[in-house]
């Protein structure tokens, strides 16, 4: 994987998605180049998590199209965004809770696997071999994100923080091309913070990942991300570089809120 | 994949059983019955009367100095009914109690009885399914162990048709009658349906065979359907809940209640009082008639209940259908081990010896008479070849508070049913790989 | 054509009986989210106490109000001993803890008043009505009419009354009505109590129906299905949907039992709620929830 | 310190994949094992066999075949007995119609059948959820029952409907008698046992608990719902037939459609519920439990004096002790038995320290 190029990984044409009747976003468009950080902000209500869930399949979008690694699609179906290289983490926080700190990252291997589950219930052929490849690359993942303490500790009785990093964890293992994190430092202190930053940062420098994250937090946005597309309402207010965006003035009224009232839906 | 705790619980287990279990040492001159009885659970009703009147019977009996002067005993073992229960206790109890041994089991209870029939052949313990059963073990050279006394589910739909021609003004006149049949939906009701369709093509009626799902609280469709088809008669093959919830369903569609007649399990107390007015006026085959009038009722009356010991809770049962069952199958036990006692010496027998006694069961009218139980059972003969003996059963109705009996005994044409059976049993012995026995040479 | 008329309406009947059993599970769904299992055990536990009072020779409304009194003191004990416990854990423990309850009822049940069949007359007549040559059961018509009775008082509880408004902001969203001063444990035990009340009069009308004795709590497989099709949330569900499935199980049983055999009244209503459940997986009347994640 | 573990480091990620990690549980296991086998045919008597051993046996694997459907997978289910009907009615057929069939080969295709049945009623757990699944399962309870009973060709047109065991003769050795039928349960027990602990340490084993405990982040990581859940219903229902058969042949001899009714189904999913959900030992535990409570319930109360408490009080006591369990487990320790096994061992392993 190279260094920023040219062609967009990701290009939102035109999504549209409302819930009975109610629109969550209304003509989105915008792309993602291969490697960058791009971040997805905006005030509560945005629509930036209803976004995120019909890059990756969770929802389907009304109108529009999404174009990924050079396919174009009308709908993302959950399993073609994962076998596409899309892995995500959650809002509120999605783990398997009554399995381990590895299980929970070797679930997000699942797509690595080759072995039918008859080979592994025999323990037969490929099984073995692959077991200690998994476990291996899984435990990579683990060292990586220092949450090798708790490795066999149950995910349900881990910290907030912790549980954040497993999460993270699960989704680095699937080796994705395409990582979309939905607040991944919500509820964090400052010390907490910086060093999910420097997480983000790594597998980003590091594995070639490209992040399209949402996050609340202006300065932490800034400083890490390459690009900035900034939702309200639904709609797209501003798109550009961390610089573009903080001089936008419509994006100054909204985070302002100069604009009409009207009572945010929560997320 | 640990089994330490569960050998734990095990090991207490054993410790506990040990103390019920380990202790036949010294033989006493007693003959065991064990009792897989059920008081609980949906069929308590038939339960706690039978298990009531054989238990009360055998009390009668060791009030008067037991079988020659072997006492009786027993012990409960609750099955509710469910078939793996009734195994277990089977398996518990079979091998006697203080040194006591087992002469027979008599579950009352099809499943049950089905559960332990080879285990029965292969412990050599004889099984008494009094009226009900398997038909085909009516057939002794291949069942020798099990024993349908009485009546067999062949026998007893046989009989009823028999009735209806009978009170119609002969059998002939059934050709072109409409008899619809109302049937549980389980083996048990559906058994008899085959022998149903031979009997139809024999006297030419037109049979119809309506199912109930288990467990039968809804029948209104099934009515409605013998509304339409306008019967002559109704047979209800029913069980349990089913046979109020029949009898007030025919209330609503206006069918004529005293034109349907009940089986052997649609005949009780306990089947007819909860369907209240509707049940007015309901016919019923019964192998023995209800009340206390008998001289041996009379007996227990004065040696069991009166001196406390009586074994119903509830006390005005005594003399009802379930009960009479159960002191009629306690009669049978117990002459049944007089004969044998009479061949193997007054002891205790094993249930081998047991099992010769019930082949050669023989009560005449004097022989019924003596034991006061005359009119009670019907006169009853086995042999190697039939393991049923009677087949006979009488009809009463129900006036809203009693049976009263309207018939003399019907008997069922067992000479066309005697091949069927015999068919059927050939089959079984193919399957099971059994030589049956030559019972010109049994004796 | 008529005798269609009169195995429709015949099942439409019989479906309200359904319906009445269904009640007593959607009030307790409402308000705390259970699948009461258990509410099978109740009827019968109703209908077997107030028998036993009766034949003990207290006179009618003596025993209906001791019977009540019982089953709102189960429902307080309910309350207490199993639903706060369980409170936030998943719905699937909930069912399987009903399933325990719906045993010790039973079996309490039976260790009180014994396992004896009882009869039960309500004083109402069982001759068959004849209108245009159709048979209707005078029975059912008054369990209809009961049926009816008691959807009114329910809603009048529900829709006028402070409880009522309080239930059903907690079946909207039992944080914000938490956080608003409703006290949750309180709405439970009065809605328990109401489903006792709802399982009185079905033990009554069944008990009369059946007589009184352990096969009633096997209704409760008859009102899955309708609430099923009804959905779980809605009284008005329950009752449009025993219809349902009333009518539809004796029309089966009727003109399809000939064709594929008889006795398939078990499973019809279940593969039709199966079906409908494809079609509309929350039911007719419920409305599907959007997952967030 | 019985449970010295100083030393046992795994040094490859295969040693700590292992089943049992520790050499005592793994000497422990062979000990049990060799007494399974060789210890108790020897030991036990006819009762023992018959009345306990084999159905707690039964009943274990019935418990896993659940538990790796509602357990693991998470999907809720009151049709095993249907499914155990399905596995002992087909092995039967197969038995009777195809000329040579051998008995082990019978079982397993009426495994693989009750499996196919079962995956069909699974179909609609991609669409309904959570116990309005119970309506899928509750169907295949009923439907299954009727067609059983409906259609006299499943029990060779047997005029009592019930269906009785072929003979149980395995490559010329017959296992009829009490001891037989043990060690061929015993034997077919341990195999799929070993399976089942093989596969829900799989990653098929991991996606069920993955769809089991969130289904939407399962998918988002490309685990397909659908063939997780039908694979999930497939196997279990395999496991169930299998049971099904073993039931049917090796303990009771004779059954009926109805032997296999809704009651069954609950039985199976208490033993699940005391043993432990999402665990394999538990089902040992609760299928013990429900097979021993009632017998030592019983012989308790035989130790009173007769006539303080009859056999009808002692089944409603035992009733409401029951329902009272499922409640106190579900509250107190959902993770059943199982939970409490492992409590009992973390303690043996520092015993005699307390921490």
């Amino acid at each position: 994987m190279t260094a920023v190029a040219p062609v967009p990984l990701l290009t939102l044409d035109d999504i549209s998605l409302s819930f009975k009747g109610v629109k969550a976003v209304t003509s989105i468009s915008f792309a993602v180049a291969t490697g960058e950080i791009c971040a997805l902000i905006g005030p509560n209500g945005a629509g930036k998590s209803s976004l995120l869930n019909v890059i990756n399949g969770v929802y389907q979008a009304q109108s529009g199209s999404i174009t990924y690694a050079g396919q174009t699609r009308h709908h993302m179906r959950p399993h073609q965004a994962a076998e596409g290289g899309i892995a995500r983490t959650f809002q509120n926080i999605a783990l398997f809770k009554g399995m381990s700190v590895l299980d929970n990252v070797l679930t997000g291997r699942n797509l690595k696997r080759r072995s039918t589950w008859i080979e592994q219930m025999l323990r037969i052929g490929r099984a073995g071999a692959e077991d200690d490849e998994q476990r291996e690359h899984a435990e990579r993942v683990i060292e990586f994100l220092r949450i090798h303490p708790w490795r066999h500790a149950l995910v349900g009785k881990l910290s907030y923080g912790l549980q954040k990093r497993v999460e993270l964890a699960r989704a680095l293992a699937a080796e994705p091309r395409l990582l979309l994190l939905d607040e991944p430092m919500a509820g964090m202190n400052a010390q907490e913070k910086l060093e999910m930053s420097q997480f983000i940062r790594d597998i980003n420098r590091e594995l070639g990942t490209t992040v399209v994250l949402i996050e609340h937090d202006i300065g932490v946005v800034m400083g890490l991300s390459d690009h900035v597309v900034v939702l309200d309402y639904g709609r797209k207010i501003g798109d550009g570089t961390p610089e573009q965006v903080r001089n936008n003035p419509e994006v100054i009224a909204a985070y302002l809120g100069t604009r009409r009232s009207q009572p945010a839906r929560s997320q | 994949m640990n089994h330490r705790t569960s050998l734990r619980r095990v090991a207490l287990a054993l410790a506990l059983l040990g103390s019920g279990l380990a202790s036949a040492v010294q033989a006493a001159n007693e003959q065991y019955f064990p009792l897989q009885s059920y008081r609980v659970g949906p069929y308590a009703a038939g339960g706690t009367g039978f298990f009531g009147g054989f238990i009360d019977y055998m009390q009668y009996v060791n009030a008067n100095g037991g079988v020659n002067g072997v006492k009786l005993t027993w012990s409960e073992c609750e099955t509710e009914y469910v078939v793996e229960k009734g195994v277990e206790c089977y398996e518990r109890l079979k091998g006697g109690l203080n040194g006591a041994p087992a002469a027979a089991t008599n579950p009352l209870s099809v499943g049950i009885a089905y559960a332990t029939l080879e285990r029965s052949t292969a412990d050599k313990l004889p099984l008494i399914t009094i009226n009900h059963g398997r038909t085909d073990s009516t057939d002794g050279s291949v069942f020798p162990y099990v024993f349908p006394l009485q009546l067999n589910p062949y026998s007893e739909v046989s009989a009823i048709v028999n009735y209806i021609g009978q009170r119609d003004g002969g059998i002939a006149t059934l050709k072109g009658k409409k008899i619809a049949v109302l049937y549980h939906g389980s083996p048990y009701g559906k058994e008899t349906n085959s022998v149903l369709e031979t009997l139809a093509k024999n006297y030419g009626f037109e049979l119809t065979t309506l199912e109930v799902p288990h467990p039968g609280n809804e029948q209104q469709s099934q009515w409605l359907n013998i509304r339409r088809l306008k019967p002559d008669w109704v047979i209800l093959r029913g069980w349990g809940v089913m046979n109020p919830v029949a009898l007030k369903s025919a209330q609503k569609v206006g069918y004529p209640v005293d034109h349907i007649i009940g089986n052997i399990w649609s005949n009780s107390e306990e089947d007819v009082i909860p369907a209240g007015a509707a049940a007015k006026g309901f016919i019923s085959i019964t192998t023995h008639p209800s009340g206390t009038d008998f001289p041996v009722l009379k007996g227990i009356q004065k040696d069991v209940p009166d001196k406390g010991q009586g074994n119903l809770a509830d006390a005005k049962r005594f003399g009802t259908v379930y009960y009479n069952l159960g002191v009629v199958n306690g009669i049978l036990n117990v002459e049944a081990l007089r004969i044998a006692q009479a061949k193997f010496g007054e002891k205790p027998l094993t249930g081998e010896q047991v099992r010769w006694g019930f082949e050669h069961l023989d009560l005449d009218d004097a022989r019924l008479q003596a034991l006061g139980a005359k009119g009670l059972v019907q006169p009853l003969k086995l042999s190697c070849a039939d393991h049923e003996g009677g087949g006979a059963v009488r009809f009463q109705q129900w006036d809203g508070q009693r049976w009263n009996l309207i018939s003399d005994w019907v008997q069922a044409d067992r000479g066309l049913l005697r091949p069927i059976i015999e068919a059927s049993a050939a089959q079984y012995a193919k399957e099971k790989g059994i030589t049956p026995r030559d019972c010109s040479k049994e004796q | 054509m008529e005798f269609f008329f009169e195995v429709l309406i015949g099942g439409l009947l019989a479906g309200v009986m359904y319906s009445l059993v269904a009640i007593g599970f959607v009030l307790i769904y409402k308000a705390s989210g259970v699948f009461n299992f258990a509410q099978g055990a109740m009827v019968l536990f109703a209908a077997l106490t107030f028998v036993s009072l009766l034949e003990r020779g207290l006179p009618f409304w003596g025993a209906f109000l001791v019977t009540l009194t019982s089953m709102v003191v189960l429902a307080l004990l309910i309350e207490r001993a199993v639903l706060r416990p369980l409170v936030n854990r998943p719905p699937i423990i909930l069912f399987m803890a009903t399933l325990g309850l719906s045993y010790m009822i039973e079996g309490l049940a039976q260790a009180l008043w014994g396992a004896q069949v009882h009869g039960l007359e309500l004083g109402i007549p069982d001759e068959p009505l004849e209108i245009h040559g159709m048979l209707i059961s005078q029975f059912d018509l008054f369990a209809a009419g009961t049926a009816a009775l008691l959807v009114i008082v329910l809603s009048f509880l529900f829709n006028r009354t402070r409880i009522g408004l309080s239930l059903r902001a907690v079946a909207d969203d039992p944080l914000a009505s938490l956080a608003v001063g409703i006290r949750l444990p309180r709405i439970w035990a009065v809605v328990w109590a109401a489903a006792g009340f709802v399982g009185l009069v079905a033990g009554l009308l069944w008990g009369a129906r059946l007589g009184v004795q352990f096969s009633l709590s096997l209704v409760v497989l008859k009102a899955l299905p309708v609430l099923i099709i009804g959905g779980f949330s809605s009284i008005g569900g329950a009752i449009v949907g025993g219809l349902i499935i009333g009518a539809a199980e004796k029309i089966a049983e009727i003109y399809l039992g000939p064709i594929i055999g008889s006795g398939i009244e078990n499973w019809v209503p279940y593969v039709l709620a199966l079906v409908f459940l494809l079609v509309r997986p929350a039911g007719l009347f419920g409305e599907r929830a959007i997952e967030r994640v | 310190m019985l449970y010295q573990e100083a030393g046992q480091l795994a040094r490859r990620y295969a040693a700590e994949r292992r089943i049992f990690r520790l050499r005592q549980d793994r000497i422990g296991l062979l000990l049990l094992l060799v007494f399974a086998f060789v210890g108790v045919p020897w030991l036990g008597n006819d009762y023992w066999f018959s009345a306990i051993l084999i159905p707690f046996m039964v009943l274990s694997l019935a418990g896993l075949g659940l538990n790796l459907l509602t357990g693991f997978a998470g999907q809720l289910s009151l049709g095993s007995a249907a499914f155990m009907a399905v596995g002992a009615f087909a092995a039967y057929n197969l038995q009777l119609r195809v000329a040579g069939m051998p008995l082990l080969l019978s079982f397993a295709l009426g495994g693989v059948i009750a499996g196919l049945v079962a995956l069909v009623f699974g179909l609609p757990s991609l669409r309904i959820k959570g116990f309005y699944l119970l309506v899928s399962t509750l169907a295949a309870q009923f439907v299954v029952e009727w067609v059983l009973t409906r259609f006299s060709w499943f029990t060779n047109d047997n005029a009592s409907g019930v269906i009785t065991s072929p003979p149980l003769i395995i490559a010329g050795v017959d296992f009829s008698s009490p001891q037989g039928r043990y060690l061929l349960t015993l034997g077919l027990l341990v195999l799929l046992f070993w399976l089942g602990k093989n596969l829900v340490r799989s990653e098929l084993g991991r996606n069920w608990m993955a769809v089991r405990d969130m289904d939407t982040a399962a998918a988002v990581i490309g685990i397909r719902l659908l063939k997780a859940k039908l694979l999930a219903f497939a196997i279990s229902g395999f496991y169930l037939g299998i049971a099904g058969s073993l039931w049917a042949f090796a303990y009771l001899g004779t059954v009926e459609p109805h032997g296999f009714d809704l009651s069954r189904s609950f039985q199976v999913l208490f033993i699940i519920i005391i043993g432990g959900l999402g665990s394999v030992l538990g089902n040992f535990l609760g299928a013990a439990f429900i097979v021993l409570f009632p017998i030592l319930l019983g012989n308790l109360s035989a130790l009173l004096p007769v006539g303080v408490i009859d056999s009808g009080q002692l089944e409603n006591l035992q009733k409401v002790l029951f329902g009272a369990l499922i409640i106190v487990f579900l509250i107190k320790e959902p993770e059943g038995l199982a939970r409490l096994w492992q409590r009992f061992r973390l303690r043996l392993r520092v015993w005699p320290l307390r921490y």
